[in-house]
């Protein structure tokens, strides 16, 4: 009687793992926007935003546009399912999780990589006005 | 036991063939809910992604409104306790979750085909990756709705309950599914699924293997 | 009695702590805004090094340094008051890109011994922390504690554990429910609308979900043993389940909620990174938040041991 | 089979019906509960057959030289009660071989007849049991009870609906059940208390 739900809760904890696993495989593995485009799997591209070109949030359907630039200095068209990402302004890159359709890519998902610590950055990277103190 | 839940499983085929009681509500609720469905989409055209939200949409509540029936027919005919001196709450278990299985995977074929005949729009990229996710799902819903009927079936608003208890925990299985469904319909590649599959399996295993440690406490009173 | 007095003052103190409590960046903080708005102004300290003089434009400019060590020019449209004496300030500030110097918009106050840190795109919505996560954190406790009564229930059944357990659960939902609330409020002012189906808010929604079914369920069933075995189960049932959930969610949804696998730019909540003051507060409010959460476990016990002594003398 | 009661207490809703019932039963015996309306007879008798779970107390089995636990019980126990329900969409012939699939027990079509016979129902399979009569019912609990020839037989008010031939056909199975095992009787009836050998009565509360 004990027996079984010791086994039965070796079980469960067994498959929870599995399956909290299977979320880690699910990475998807990067590329460019040509490798994309040929290959219409879902990869994910490294960018950055274009912020001369025009950006458009549509109520309606939830989706966010804009553009981006990846690593071959390709610029493409990003629709993004979801409201713009946090922090999307003060992004220094863009990271996408799509698929490349129709002279669109698609994205499922958007992160974006922030400076979050200035505080590690030495005094030169820092615009004139600002000086280590010399004491 | 089973052999025990074989006699269980086919009584239960056995009496629902000859009463009807779900089949022909189901196949009606089915034909019923795909029409309005289609009335409401004149003229619209809607991506396949979508309409695949919309077959788990009828699938679910499809399984709302069918599921409970092999506990709730015992608890109000009275023949739980002439079922719970038959037989082991094992085989019951096991009898009641095979014939949901076979109830859910007929109705879900049902549903799956009127589906792609009346909707145009939906066309599908990789069909054994679409039909192994129905197969997925179907048994995923059998194994989580078993449990809970057996559950409403002892509380007085049998009706109403069912969805209520059963919506979140069926939940992430409805989520994962309609997530590899629509890279079956949209992707031609299977390995975009695996996660997906993956969870789906291990739901399954975990939802038949609580419900086995956990069905004496629900059966006896 | 005086724990419960403590906890009160525990709770209070804490909370105007962290109400009180100013946000203040570094210079640093300032020239990072400035790189992607040049209008942005954020509050940040600074010591005064050298008090300056007044300026060509009629402004008055001094030399300010940040906790940090670093130094830059400030520039106020008047002589600060109280310079003479003032050993620093707690600012509105932007950093001019042109005039390579701190424009000083407002001064907020003395310079503050005890601040939180600026994170960039939070700001002074980052003290939602002290309140949102230790009732997100009870949520959770108090639904694992309901299964382990419930499974305590299945095992000795002793109706004292189920009503722990219901307890618990009613618990639960008292702060699942001031959780989503205060999660959807500050939605509303860091991402624009109450509710958007993050991650997190589908998640908090789902548990919402359960502890409604599992009340549900209890008002459904008239006998006592047979609602405590059906709706300890059912908990189960969904502990196991709910796991899922969060596997999936990512893969379907992005994260926007800060402390998200995939949010890198202001999610240092539990982060080696966090701020050590904003630590001591967080992990104080949680304290306090679990004894309050005994507490009225403890008030809700007694509660049900009158009302069965009652019901007794009734019979 | 053997049949010790030990302390047995039972609560609904925080309500006893009955506490500290003791009692044993030997194979070979039959022993009767009586008690007044509403004093828990029918909730004793389900506690016996491992149907409901004692608040307080416990209930032992030996059936031969070996302790049945409570989980492999339902197969030595034969339950017939007013309210105990059959697949009433199937005829007699179907119940039967319905429950002696799930059971385990092979039965031939001859079986079946003289098992109908023998309780006296109709051996032709027409009708299903939702147009039979009370007492015909009654019949077929009976059958329900006894066809797998389980070694403790429960019976509750075995002798309502019946007719005199019924009755005589119950205490023909109650006299056949004492070779094989023992018999439990919950009534208040003075002609099945006289089956008895012995008699406990059931104190409910107040």
């Amino acid at each position: 009687m004990k027996k079984r739900y010791v086994i039965g809760g070796a079980i469960v904890a067994v498959f929870l793992v599995i399956g909290g696993l299977s979320f880690l495989n699910s990475s998807v593995e990067y590329a460019t926007l040509s490798k994309a485009e040929q290959s219409g799997k879902k990869v994910q591209v490294t960018g950055k935003w274009v912020q001369d070109m025009s950006t458009h949030y549509d109520t309606e359907n939830n989706t966010f546009m804009f553009y981006m630039r990846d690593e071959n200095d390709r610029i493409a068209k990003v629709v993004l399912d979801g409201p713009k990402p946090n922090n999307f302004d003060i992004a220094t890159s863009v990271v996408t999780k799509g698929r490349y359709e129709d002279g669109v890519f698609h994205a499922s998902e958007v992160l974006t990589k922030c400076p979050s610590k200035y505080e590690g950055e030495s005094a030169s990277d820092h615009p004139d006005g600002i000086k280590k103190s010399s004491l | 036991m089973i052999r025990q839940a074989i006699a269980i499983f086919t009584k239960d085929l056995m009496s629902e063939l000859r009463t009807r009681y779900a089949i022909n509500a189901l196949l009606m609720f089915v034909v019923v809910t795909l029409a309005v469905i289609m009335f409401s989409l004149v003229g619209e055209s809607l991506s396949p992604g979508a309409l695949t939200g919309m077959l788990w949409v009828v699938m679910f509540f499809a399984a709302m409104s069918g599921l409970s029936r092999s506990f709730v027919a015992e608890e109000e005919r009275g023949t739980t306790m002439t079922l719970q001196l038959l037989a082991s709450p094992m085989s019951v278990y096991l009898g009641k979750l095979l014939f949901n299985l076979l109830l859910v995977v007929a109705l879900n074929i049902f549903i799956v085909l009127l589906f792609l005949l009346v909707m145009d729009q939906f066309t599908v990229a990789q069909p054994d990756l679409f039909w192994t996710v129905m197969l997925l799902g179907s048994v995923g819903i059998a194994a989580a709705t078993a449990i809970i009927a057996a559950i409403i079936a002892k509380a007085n608003t049998k009706g109403t309950l069912f969805p209520v208890l059963s919506f979140p925990v069926l939940l992430p299985l409805l989520m994962a599914g309609i997530a590899a469904t629509k890279v079956a319909v949209e992707e031609p590649v299977w390995d975009n699924a695996l996660p997906e599959l993956q969870m789906l399996a291990s739901y399954i295993v975990v939802v038949v293997t609580v419900s086995f440690l956990l069905f004496d406490f629900v059966w006896k009173d | 009695m005086w724990w419960k007095i403590l906890l009160f003052f525990w709770i209070a103190v804490l909370s105007a702590v962290a109400i009180v409590t100013p946000i203040a960046g570094t210079l640093g903080d300032l020239a990072g805004v400035a790189q992607w708005s040049e209008t942005k102004m954020i509050p940040m300290r600074f010591t005064v090094t050298d008090r300056g003089g007044a300026a060509d434009d009629g402004g008055w400019l001094l030399r300010g340094a940040d906790e940090d060590g670093r130094e830059a020019d400030f520039h106020f449209a008047t002589r600060p008051d109280g310079l003479d004496q003032a050993e620093g300030y707690l600012v509105l500030a932007r950093y001019d890109t042109e005039e390579h110097r701190v424009e000083v918009a407002e001064i907020l106050g003395d310079y503050p011994a005890f601040a939180f840190p600026f994170i960039p795109g939070l700001e002074e919505r980052a003290k939602i922390i002290f309140f949102h996560v230790p009732m997100s954190w009870m949520t959770v406790v108090a639904f694992l504690v309901s299964m382990w009564f419930g499974i305590q229930y299945l095992r000795k059944k002793d109706l004292e554990d189920d009503f722990r357990s219901a307890v618990s659960a009613g618990l639960g939902l008292l702060f699942c429910i001031l959780a989503t609330t205060t999660g959807s409020l500050w939605a509303k002012f860091n991402w624009g609308s109450f509710w958007n189906w993050d991650p997190r808010q589908t998640s908090i929604f789902v548990l919402l979900l359960v502890y409604g079914a599992y009340f549900a369920l209890r008002s459904a069933i008239e006998v006592d043993e047979k609602r405590a075995s059906l709706s300890a189960v059912y908990s189960i049932i969904a502990a196991a389940t709910v796991p899922f959930f969060i596997f999936i969610m990512p893969r379907i949804m992005p994260g926007l909620h800060p402390g998200s696998a995939d949010d890198t730019g202001s999610g240092p909540v539990f982060s080696s990174g966090m701020d050590a003051g904003m630590r001591v507060v967080l992990y104080s409010m949680l304290l306090g938040y679990l004894v309050l959460y005994a507490w009225l476990m403890r008030i809700q016990m007694r509660l049900h041991r009158i009302k069965l002594k009652r019901a007794d003398v009734a019979l | 089979m053997h049949v010790a009661a030990e302390a047995v207490s039972k609560k609904f809703n925080r309500r006893q019906v009955f506490a500290d019932v003791s009692f044993e039963v030997a194979p070979g015996e039959v022993f009767g509960i009586t008690g007044r309306n509403g004093s828990g007879k029918s909730t004793l008798l389900r506690i016996i057959g491992g149907l409901l779970t004692p608040s307080g107390g416990r209930m032992r089995y030996r059936h031969g030289d070996a302790d049945v636990e409570a989980e492999k019980l339902y197969p030595h126990i034969g339950y017939a009660a007013p309210y105990l329900v059959l697949y009433e969409e199937f005829n007699a012939a179907e119940n039967l071989a319905l429950y002696a699939r799930i059971r385990g027990v092979g039965l031939t079509a001859g079986e079946i007849d003289g098992l109908l016979q023998r309780v006296g129902l109709p051996t032709d399979r027409r009708d299903p049991i939702r147009s039979f009569s009370s007492g015909m019912k009654q019949r077929m609990k009976l059958l329900f009870a006894i066809f797998h020839r389980p070694p403790l037989l429960l019976l509750d008010e075995p002798i309502s609906n019946l007719d005199s031939e019924g009755m005589a056909v119950v205490y023909d199975l109650v006299a056949e059940q004492r070779k094989r095992g023992s018999v439990i009787i919950a009534t208040n009836d003075a002609e099945d208390i006289q089956q008895c050998d012995r008699t406990f009565r059931v104190e409910g509360r107040a």
